[in-house]
């Protein structure tokens, strides 16, 4: 069985300093998972804040070294890659989708910027012309729900959240990446918009076979999209497992505290 | 606690590097330079009158010695670094053969005295009316002092005190506007010196505190039209409390800090204006030495000034520093 | 960018009168160069006359007439002004990206310089340099020492923008749309530094002029170059305020004033003008 | 499940409101650089809160639900300008209207009668003092007592919430944000105020927390028997704690009924769709979105704001404003589709 991703007892450590204090936090503890390159999935990452859970989506994105163990993609070390072109190539296969739609445009840019931008750097071969270009930026926005002639020349302010986050995803998806990591995606996008997005993960997985590492602090969305889910708490996974087993019946006393804090809209 | 420690030491790290280049910058100025002050000296004295071939000689070698002059540039370097660690400076020349240090010690007072006075002044009127003028928007007259103030702002220090220069020397002549105190006052300690000397310094004071204080109060005034929309001023303003209170314990409090630091900052600049405006006023401080040093030709007091304003500076800078911290609850060790 | 003046002159008196008084100093500089007598020339009009239909700001006590005087004044104090701007802004951009972007080691070598420079005081540097250059000491000495001075304020502001940009999400957007670091320093970065370039310029600009002033008035710059600070030099040097000759001070102090309440005045307006919230409600957010 | 167990039997609907917002319209005006804008962020709203009443007001990021409790409590800065109707209190048998008073008389009333919650975030105690001065300065001057006995009261009052009584010399950052929030709740509190206005007062708390917290609220509600004006844009939170919810879109109330009610039987399109698109742990059903995005204050849709995203739309919608009528008792509802198009 091959690995497209394999964490491997990765720790990361910061040295906090205010101006007067220091102290060394432990972000990230021992942590160790896969994911498997026949089968794409969507794994929840789940924690409250300070759990880690971002610390280790940077880590994967290669943005943030581990202060111990490994992180391998496709079987190279994340953390070895060192010059741009090696950078490059490791983009084109592992893009992020950030949180927060407002801020992941530049506000005095048009969106489709980032969009053709992607396009030109990112796709080899002979579709570099104009009209290629734009056929990729067209085919990725179409499989978020979108089309070119609605982004086009459009500024972040003139697009709602949803359809930025959409946007955000079309771009990533652009290079044809294998895994998909997303922090905390829906976390600042509207209730009645928030779940096209999630249901788009499951969209992805099934038609593209993508994975999806999905980081979120909502145990209900991870319950509804996600195949398996790590529980973290404190820079360690307490529970992990596949998710819907692991939610219906939760073992660790933090993950049964986890759950039983979630409050439930039913009456009757 | 150790966390305090290793950030005074990361300060003073700085204000070592403040040192070295500000003296490395001194001395390579002085040295890199196709100007010989040896002969310079010479010429300076010899225009007083007639020397001889062999006392010009004679002069040539203790002068070069005096300077620190001999050997490669790299020696010389040393030298003069070890010489002020001394707080050896050399003799003057214009007034051979008083050594620089003491010189520079009775100019020191005066500067000193003047910048700290304005300073304080300036720093306390200015944020006071900026915090008020930032609070209390709408109203009139806070706006026309702002005004007043801030136009003057802009203005050089050297203009500003010349402008006073005219108005209270030639249009309402009623304050002193040259030098610290009168030319033949008795200088023994009474109380009609001390009012001499302070009306001597109320121009001076007056040109800093008008150029100084504009900038505190638009810095204030910017600080504070943030800080009311912070979470806490709206908590408190719901919370019934008093707007004199709020003011006081919320706004100013909270702006102290980057004032502070904003007041290290800005000690350079301060210094400048307070040598500057010496020089206008004929005030026997550090400027007008400087000045007086210059036409004098006077190489090892003008040397000796410029460091002592550079480690002087720094070493102020260094004090607010790492006391400003201490304000900030947020900043101390847990 | 044209709305943008045509707005900023209707809705902002600062900038009105600051935009007037510029293009008062721009028509000054043209003028210098219709200038009937050479600047430097002595004893070409009667002396010490007071203003009149002919000369309209009186002669000096050295024969020249005032009001070209000043117009010779006013550009070179404003050469001298735009070109220790231009390359001071060149290096606390550089200084200031680069530090803002980069972080870490670059970012606290680079701070500790930039505050070092901070506070050393320029006031006895620049008499140093007089010191030892004496007649060497031309316009473009001083220009070149004032430029290696003056960047360190403004190179921690723009750091401060370049740092929290670097931290935005729509850098990391960038950064994986493969766009390159000069790529998004200069297309994404740069247009949220410019305006507070331009800010700063103005401010430069009255710090570095101010500096020559003051130099000039005590003889610490070459003396051959007719600037503002040059006229009150030699208005002192004739002790004109005393003789009487009031004019001969007062057309200099009162055109520095002038030049530096409206550079001020485009300087707080264009802080307005770049001030986020202002701007966000301008966009239409 | 908990949920019930913070349920408590609406008050009776007889008593007397203790507020009452009558037609409140609020508008942000802003003209800068030529552009004069309005933006309708309070339009046309009427509510009552009953004494001892949990009131939840729902609804989405700039559906103008923050402004609509700012102009309530008379926290209006501008370019927020009150452009039309009235906001009145009823404490102590006297009816207040919040902009007819003085501010004198408007800061007497404060946190003795009407005191808020804001947003659990780092920044709503001031970080230079410690917590102790926040106490004094918000509640010394209503409470009336000698320092010694105000102190003896203000422990207890920690006391009763299981509150350590040295947060009072504790700095706020030296809080975690659920001590902060809980410590800000009995500030809040402390006074014992009929009515206390609560701005998405967990929204930035973890979950466990925010359960805590919520518990802590509905406690400290139930013995004080004031009313709570409760806004957050979480359903699940509104399920949990208010009585009864009014749903807020693009500056209007479109529906308002109670707790149970609403989550039952909405009769309002758009309340219909943010009950249904819940996801709730054990179960997979699928669930949807709207087309369409929220619309813009400053431009908003003609006739109903909810028509473009609408499934129900009839032309009447497009031209007409539907009013909130009373569809059932207790039960408001602004819906051309319930409430039947006019002739």
């Amino acid at each position: 069985m091959s690995l497209i991703l394999d964490v491997d007892h990765v720790g990361k450590t910061f040295v906090q300093g205010g101006l007067l204090s220091r102290r060394e936090v432990e972000a990230v503890r021992d942590v160790s998972f896969s994911l498997d390159a026949e089968r794409p999935e969507i794994l929840s990452v789940v924690g409250e804040s300070g759990s880690g859970k971002s610390t280790l989506a940077a880590m994967v994105l290669g943005r943030l070294v581990p202060t111990r163990g490994r992180i391998l993609f496709e079987g190279g070390d994340v953390a070895a890659i060192r010059s741009r072109a090696g950078r490059r190539a490791f983009m084109a296969r592992v893009q992020p989708v950030l949180q927060n739609p407002f801020e992941a445009f530049n506000p005095l840019k048009r969106v489709d910027r980032y969009l053709f931008a992607t396009a030109a750097n990112f796709v080899v071969g002979g579709g570099r012309t104009r009209a290629a270009i734009e056929e990729r930026v067209d085919r990725a926005l179409v499989e978020v729900g979108l089309t070119l002639a609605e982004v086009r020349g459009r500024f972040p302010h003139e697009l709602s959240g949803g359809q930025l986050q959409r946007t955000a995803i079309a771009r990533a998806l652009i290079p044809e990446p294998r895994l998909l990591v997303a922090d905390e995606p829906v976390s600042m996008v509207d209730a009645s918009l928030r779940m096209a997005i999630v249901n788009l993960f499951g969209a992805l997985r099934d038609r593209l076979g993508l994975s999806i590492i999905y980081i979120t602090h909502d145990l209900a969305t991870a319950y509804y999209i996600s195949d398996r889910i790590l529980i973290m708490r404190k820079g360690e996974v307490v529970e992990r497992g596949a998710a819907r087993a692991v939610l219906d019946n939760p073992q660790h006393p933090y993950s049964i505290a986890l759950k039983q804090a979630v409050l439930t809209p039913d009456f009757g | 606690m150790t966390a305090y420690l290793i950030f005074i030491s990361r300060r003073f790290g700085q204000l070592l590097l403040v040192v070295f280049l500000g003296i490395s910058a001194t001395f390579f100025i002085t040295h890199m330079t196709p100007v010989d002050p040896v002969a310079e000296s010479i010429t300076a004295i010899t225009n007083f009158g007639k020397a001889d071939p062999e006392a010009i000689l004679l002069m040539r070698k203790t002068l070069t010695e005096l300077y620190g002059l001999q050997g490669n540039l790299f020696e010389q370097y040393l030298q003069f670094w070890s010489r002020l660690a001394r707080g050896d400076l050399g003799p003057s020349l214009s007034a051979f053969p008083t050594p620089v240090s003491q010189i520079i010690l009775r100019a020191l007072p005066w500067t000193v005295g003047l910048m700290i006075s304005a300073t304080l002044i300036s720093f306390l009127l200015g944020n006071t009316l900026g915090a008020l003028a930032g609070y209390y928007r709408n109203s009139r007259l806070l706006k026309l002092a702002g005004l007043a103030l801030i136009g003057l702002q802009p203005i050089p220090y050297y203009i500003l005190a010349f402008i006073l220069l005219i108005l209270f020397g030639y249009v309402w002549p009623v304050l002193p506007i040259t030098g610290g105190y009168e030319m033949n006052a008795d200088t023994s300690f009474s109380l009609t010196l001390v009012l001499d000397i302070l009306r001597h310094s109320i121009l001076p004071a007056m040109a800093l505190v008008m150029v100084g204080a504009g900038s505190w109060l638009t810095g204030m005034r910017a600080l504070t039209s943030n800080i009311v929309t912070e979470d806490y001023v709206t908590f408190a303003e719901l919370g019934g409390v008093g707007s004199t209170r709020i003011l006081r314990s919320y706004v100013v409090r909270n702006a102290l800090v980057p004032q502070l630091t904003g007041l290290a900052m800005s000690l350079g600049a301060i210094f400048n204006g307070t040598v500057i405006t010496e020089i206008v006023f004929g005030y026997p401080g550090i400027g007008s030495l400087l000045i007086s040093a210059v036409h004098a030709g006077d190489y090892s007091l003008v040397l000796g000034l410029a460091s002592l304003s550079i480690v002087g500076v720094a070493i102020a800078v260094f004090l607010i520093d790492i006391l400003s911290p201490l304000l900030d609850p947020r900043m101390k060790a847990e | 960018m044209f709305t943008i003046v045509r707005d900023l002159i209707r809705y902002n008196i600062e900038f009105a009168v600051g935009l007037f008084i510029l293009l008062l100093l721009i028509a000054a500089v043209v003028l210098s160069f219709f200038s009937p007598y050479p600047a430097a020339d002595i004893y070409v009009v009667p002396p010490d006359l007071p203003p009149d239909a002919e000369f309209w700001l009186g002669t000096t006590s050295r024969g020249q007439d005032t009001f070209w005087q000043l117009m010779i004044g006013l550009r070179n104090t404003l050469g001298f002004g735009v070109g220790v701007a231009f390359l001071s802004r060149i290096l606390s951009l550089v200084v200031g990206l680069t530090a803002g972007y980069a972080g870490g080691r670059t970012d606290r070598v680079l701070m500790a310089i930039n505050d070092s420079v901070m506070v050393i005081p320029q006031f006895p540097i620049l008499v140093l340099f007089y010191f030892v250059l004496k007649d060497d000491m031309n316009w473009l000495m001083l220009v070149l020492i004032l430029s290696a001075l003056g960047w360190a304020y403004d190179a921690r502001l723009i750091r401060s923008i370049a740092m929290s940009l670097r931290t935005r999400p729509f850098t990391t957007q960038s950064v994986y749309s493969g766009m390159s670091m000069r790529k998004i320093l200069v297309e994404e970065h740069l247009p949220y530094v410019m305006p507070v370039v331009f800010a700063t310029t103005m401010n430069n600009m009255i710090w570095s002029i101010g500096m020559e002033i003051t130099l000039s008035v005590l003889g610490f710059t070459d003396v051959d170059t007719p600037t503002m600070g040059q006229m009150i030099y030699w208005a002192n040097s004739h002790s004109a305020l005393i003789s009487g000759i009031w004019w001969w001070v007062a057309a200099p102090v009162g055109a520095i004033v002038i030049l530096f309440i409206g550079l001020f005045l485009l300087s707080m307006s264009m802080n307005e003008y770049i001030d986020p919230r202002s701007r966000l409600n301008r966009m239409g957010v | 499940m908990p949920t019930a167990v913070l349920q408590t039997p609406p008050a009776p609907a007889a008593a007397e409101p203790v507020l009452v917002v009558d037609r409140l319209r609020a508008y942000y005006r802003t003209h800068a650089f030529g552009l004069d804008r309005d933006i309708r962020a309070v339009d046309d709203i009427s509510l009552t809160v009953a004494p001892g009443e949990v009131y939840g007001i729902a609804g989405e990021s700039s559906s103008g639900k923050t402004t609509l409790i700012k102009t309530i409590v008379g926290a209006i800065r501008p370019p927020l300008a009150v452009v039309g109707g009235s906001v009145r209190f009823r404490f102590g048998g006297e009816i207040r209207d919040i902009y007819a008073l003085t501010p004198a008389e408007l800061q007497t009333i404060r946190w003795r009668h009407l005191s808020c919650i804001l947003q659990g975030s780092m920044n709503v105690l001031n970080p230079v003092r410690q917590i102790r001065h926040s106490f004094q300065d918000f509640a010394f001057p209503h409470m009336g007592l000698k320092p010694a006995a105000f102190w003896q009261a203000v422990r207890a009052h920690l006391a009763r919430l299981d509150l350590d009584p040295a947060v009072l010399d504790s700095y706020p950052h030296q809080l975690s944000g659920g001590m902060r929030q809980r410590t800000t709740i009995a500030l809040a509190t402390v006074c014992t105020p009929e009515f206390i206005v609560a701005d998405e007062p967990t929204t930035a708390l973890d979950v466990i927390v925010q359960r805590d917290v919520l518990t802590m609220l509905r406690d400290i509600q139930r013995r004080l028997g004031s009313s709570f004006l409760f806004v957050t844009h979480d359903m699940s939170v509104h399920a949990t704690v208010s009585d009864r919810v009014g749903i807020v879109y693009a500056g209007r109330l479109v529906e308002e009924a109670e707790t149970p009610t609403l989550f039952r039987g909405a009769l309002h399109p758009y309340t219909q769709h943010l009950v249904a698109s819940l996801p709730r742990i054990g179960d997979t059903t699928r669930r949807a979105s709207l087309p369409g995005r929220p619309p813009s204050l400053a431009d908003p849709p003609s006739g109903c704001r909810f028509h473009p995203r609408c499934p129900l739309a009839m032309d009447v919608c497009r031209e007409k404003v539907p009013a909130l009528v009373e569809a059932a008792p207790r039960h408001r509802v602004a819906c051309f589709a319930v409430s039947g198009a006019p002739s």
